[in-house]
């Protein structure tokens, strides 16, 4: 499909560096999927859709800084919602959401919730302004919180609130690679779902840019279960702009 | 039934992943191998890191996709250990290389180990150039008769639609010394977002694949069976079995398939048993169908 | 709304009749223009009648069409009954006239009355050379000054997409005096059919028309525009509202309509009325649009 | 779409001149419909249904006589069903027949039968054994014949035929075009419908090389009511190839 146009309705501050853009339509997906944003005349980037409507991002380069340009009645291109999401389990699930990783895990925490599901969420952020969708994760269930600084909940990284995971029916986490490896490395691969960040060239499963392995991020993910993340190069390398091997 | 021999490589089917798709890392084209290709082309290699244009790089069009990525690739310095991954899968890797001049494709065909190159003579950049190198003859024999100087396996040399005379480049790669031609690369177009008035694609311009092109492709590989004495591989719109034995019929030896494999991962094993289905009930093998054509 | 200047010429709207489409009789013309078009271009006219190549002559392919009508016209000789039927709808009426050297064009613009005349460089049987005239900057100028020689209404040129270059072959109408290019013809393409291997055309080859040529098109208008310094109309695989939008975007003045009348003969007034709520909507009109993705 | 294979399973003599090619497959369209049958090599030439899967076709050129050199398990291309078929009246309906024109006149004779509906035809022919689908009509209701030279039915022209029309509900008519003229001439249009031969090129709607005034014979018709020929050239001249007018 071509981008189509989405009118900013309104943007939300989440934390200093994140803020919600708002859209005039909704992209209908479930939760997990993505979007690629156009900021018209500077880039095309991955965004989580964190509503049915919106994007949450965090501002770290040039075309997060221009969309951070843009307020209510300025618009975007939207193609999408692209690749697969989480695949939803029934029982009573955990949720590892490091910074803007809450951006995936909101909407799997209220449409889990309004179904029943029993839902935890270890929430983690460098410091306590820096928490995403706090409330968003409260509403769904319990929420047990961790910050670099300690100005929030436990001082430390949320993968060292890990514990006790077998009483989890599954695990979905999403956050900084390496967050994520150590979580990978601390529970049952096959109960675990990861929502992964590579980088996205055509959003399409065609030009390979995002492969990791076999394994085509946009079009095969971006969320996969830890089976299949186990034996290959996840949490040791990723792959740069011109494909070159970067270390994580 | 599907085995042939390609410019000397033997593949067990004339299906092969076409360069710039799912072919930067060697994970992804043993991906494409496991799920039935006869052959993997790699992404373009370069002699420096590239990270190509900016996004968007690719879009959906009505029929097809408009692509300009850009020719992002990590290098031939440090691509070689990607093909020997590829190469685990056991099928036959082909390098696909790119350049400004003659100096710089001879430089990556001496350092690269492949079973073949493909020559990518599409890039817009040639040094002192104004145009694409693949529009231009002299150039491209030139590249080519370089190439085979010191490759020590077979050159194929794909070429660009956008020329007025495709079988006028197709014989200079021939008189070159290419092993064989691949037609045809994307077909220069645009698209223009018409909420913003803006191009879609960051690089403005850029290529069209997938099934809009086939019909363009078809006849190239037509022409060029005619005007040359070496095998054409053709390329450019295959989705199914059909569309590859239109191929064949046309003039194509082998295909190579691009676009199609992003939504349909297996389109290699679909189009492979399609093919062994349909040549079984009209009982007729590959030589029967190839450049078939040409002689009705 | 929707009206402008073109080329001197008053149109209700920028969306024409292309050439080759319900354009050989009177009555099939009138009948575009009661359905909305703001111009009518006909039927390619040559010097002799000329009954076209065999049939199939056309047939649809994934997305778009291929033919080989072979230019049956009836000759200038029997054409103007056909034209001034066609000017009793009150549209403007533009002759689409074709000749193997500049000799026939300018014996048939003296003999034909319209209200502008759309020179059809793209036959593939000029006298006494290999390929289509189209494709040599030479003769297209030549062509265009000697037609605008005899001519007093304006003179257009319509340019094939199938060279590497489509802005010098523009440049050389714009020298020898054309008023606009019209960009772009059909594709070169092709169609087998794989279960008896017969090419499907009579011709065994053709042009490609329909929504697969949208983004070559859009990319020669894009080129066109600015290369040149006359006005250039778009064709080319326009069948809604936003094709249109797109195509003045990229640049052209007004825009042709073919292959879409197939399936909907009232596409002129969707396509009208579409452009006309889409303008509103934005608060924009026609100037606004054109060219507008040359300045973003 | 591309034209499909479809091979001859049965060819029957039906007349000197005219035979039935039988496919392989059903081109499912209502009677009137045509389809665009390509003779590989040699034409594609247009040629009504006379049954679902079957073509009733008169040898008169290059195209008909390669067509008459094929036989079962040969095979042709067909593009179709194409253009409208005959508007289905109920009541008590009359058609008229001349020629080859009852190859689309007979799947309708036994499409309204079955329905319960009235028919009558005037079936004509120059002679004795180029009457086609007698038996087909017969079936289907009354049948009146007409024979240029008396061997079967009443001598002359089945345009003599037409009586009392008004008692009919609709009239129904195809045959050559000069014939037809005569029958428009004698009925009240709007209760007739005619199927029209005209070069056909595309079969498409676009290149207009079928067209009457501003009908379309390949996209609008073949069957047009007799109101929408009135005033036209129906009757009066036809294009040839080259577009150029020529008497009927
Ligand atoms: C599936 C997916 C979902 C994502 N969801 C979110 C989200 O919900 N919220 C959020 O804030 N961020 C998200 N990201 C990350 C986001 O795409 C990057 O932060 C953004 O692209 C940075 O763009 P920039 O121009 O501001 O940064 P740049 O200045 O271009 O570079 C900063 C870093 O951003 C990354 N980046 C740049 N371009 C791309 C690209 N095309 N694809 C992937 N990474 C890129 C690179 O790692 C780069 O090093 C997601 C990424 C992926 C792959
Ligand atoms: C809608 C339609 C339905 C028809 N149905 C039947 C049918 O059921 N049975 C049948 O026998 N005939 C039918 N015809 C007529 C049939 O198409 C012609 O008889 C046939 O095309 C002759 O081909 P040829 O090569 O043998 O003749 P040619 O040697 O080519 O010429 C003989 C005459 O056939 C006509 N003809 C040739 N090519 C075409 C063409 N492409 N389109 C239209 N007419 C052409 C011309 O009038 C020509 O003068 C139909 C025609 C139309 C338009
Ligand atoms: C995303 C993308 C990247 C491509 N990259 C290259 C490339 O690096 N080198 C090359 O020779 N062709 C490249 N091509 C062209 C393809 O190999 C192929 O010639 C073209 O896409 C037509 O085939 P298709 O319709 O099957 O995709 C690329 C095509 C696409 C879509
Ligand atoms: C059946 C057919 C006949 C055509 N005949 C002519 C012609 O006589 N002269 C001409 O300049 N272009 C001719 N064309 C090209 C069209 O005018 C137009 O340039 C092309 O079809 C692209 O536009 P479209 O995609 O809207 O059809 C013809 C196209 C078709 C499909
Ligand atoms: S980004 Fe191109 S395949 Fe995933
Ligand atoms: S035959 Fe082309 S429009 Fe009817």
């Amino acid at each position: 499909m071509k981008p189509v146009n989405a009118e900013i309705t309104e943007v939300v501050s989440e934390t200093p560096t994140i803020r919600t853009f708002f859209f005039d339509r909704s992209f209908g997906s479930e939760p997990g999927q993505f979007v690629m944003a156009w900021i018209r005349g500077v880039d095309e980037i991955p965004m989580a859709l964190s509503y049915n409507n919106a994007i949450t991002v965090q501002k770290v380069g040039s075309a997060t800084s221009a969309l951070f340009e843009l307020d209510k009645g300025d618009s975007i291109g939207i193609r999408g919602p692209l690749g697969k999401g989480f695949d939803r389990k029934p029982g009573h699930i955990l949720l590892i959401a490091g910074g803007v990783g809450a951006a995936p895990l909101a909407p799997l925490a209220e449409n889990a919730a309004s179904d029943g599901i029993k839902v935890t969420t270890l929430l983690g952020a460098r410091t306590k302004e820096e928490l995403v969708f706090k409330k968003r994760f409260e509403r769904a269930g319990d929420v047990i919180i961790a910050t670099d600084d300690g100005s929030e909940g436990i001082k430390g990284y949320v993968t060292q609130l890990i514990d006790n995971t077998e009483y989890f029916s599954q695990i979905y986490c999403c956050g900084p690679e390496i967050m994520m490896k150590k979580v990978l490395d601390k529970i049952l691969p096959s109960k675990a779902q990861f929502s992964l960040h590579r980088y996205i060239k055509c959003g399409l499963g065609i030009c390979g840019a995002c492969c990791m392995d076999g394994l085509r991020v946009c079009m095969d993910g971006p969320v996969f279960s830890g089976e299949a993340l186990k034996k290959s190069e996840f949490g040791i390398y990723r792959r740069n702009e011109c494909g070159e091997r970067v270390k994580v | 039934m599907l085995s042939l021999k390609l410019t000397g490589i033997h593949l067990k089917n004339p299906l092969m992943l076409a360069a710039g798709i799912m072919g930067t890392t060697g994970g992804s084209m043993k991906r494409i191998a496991q799920s039935g290709a006869g052959g993997l082309v790699t992404k373009s290699i370069g002699v420096e890191p590239k990270s190509g244009h900016g996004n968007p790089s690719m879009v959906e069009v009505d029929c097809g996709y408009l692509n300009a990525m850009g020719l992002p690739n990590p290098s031939y310095k440090n691509f070689q250990q990607e093909i020997d991954t590829a190469k685990e899968s056991g099928v036959p890797v082909i390098a696909s290389i790119f350049g400004g001049c003659a100096l710089d494709f001879s430089q990556i065909a001496g350092a690269i180990h492949a079973d073949a190159f493909e020559l990518n003579v599409s890039c817009p950049h040639a040094h002192g150039y104004g145009a694409e190198i693949g529009t231009a003859p002299a150039l491209v024999e030139d590249i080519t008769h370089v190439v085979k100087n010191v490759a020590d396996v077979p050159v194929w040399v794909k070429l660009t639609p956008n020329v007025t005379n495709i079988k006028s480049i197709g014989l200079a790669a021939q008189k070159g010394g290419a092993d064989a031609v691949v037609a045809i690369n994307t077909v220069r177009a645009m698209a223009i977002d018409i909420d913003s008035g803006y191009p879609i694609l960051g690089n403005r311009f850029g290529g069209l694949s997938g099934r809009a092109i086939k019909p363009v492709a078809i006849k190239c590989v037509y022409d060029l069976y005619e005007a040359l004495d070496i095998p054409v591989i053709g390329v450019g719109g295959i989705s199914d079995w059909k569309d590859a034995i239109e191929f064949i019929m046309a003039g194509a030896q082998a295909v190579e398939i691009g676009s199609a494999i992003g939504n349909n991962i297996n389109v290699f094993n679909e189009i492979s048993s399609g093919m062994e289905k349909f040549l079984s009930e009209k009982e007729w093998d590959l030589e029967d169908i190839y450049g078939m054509a040409h002689r009705l």
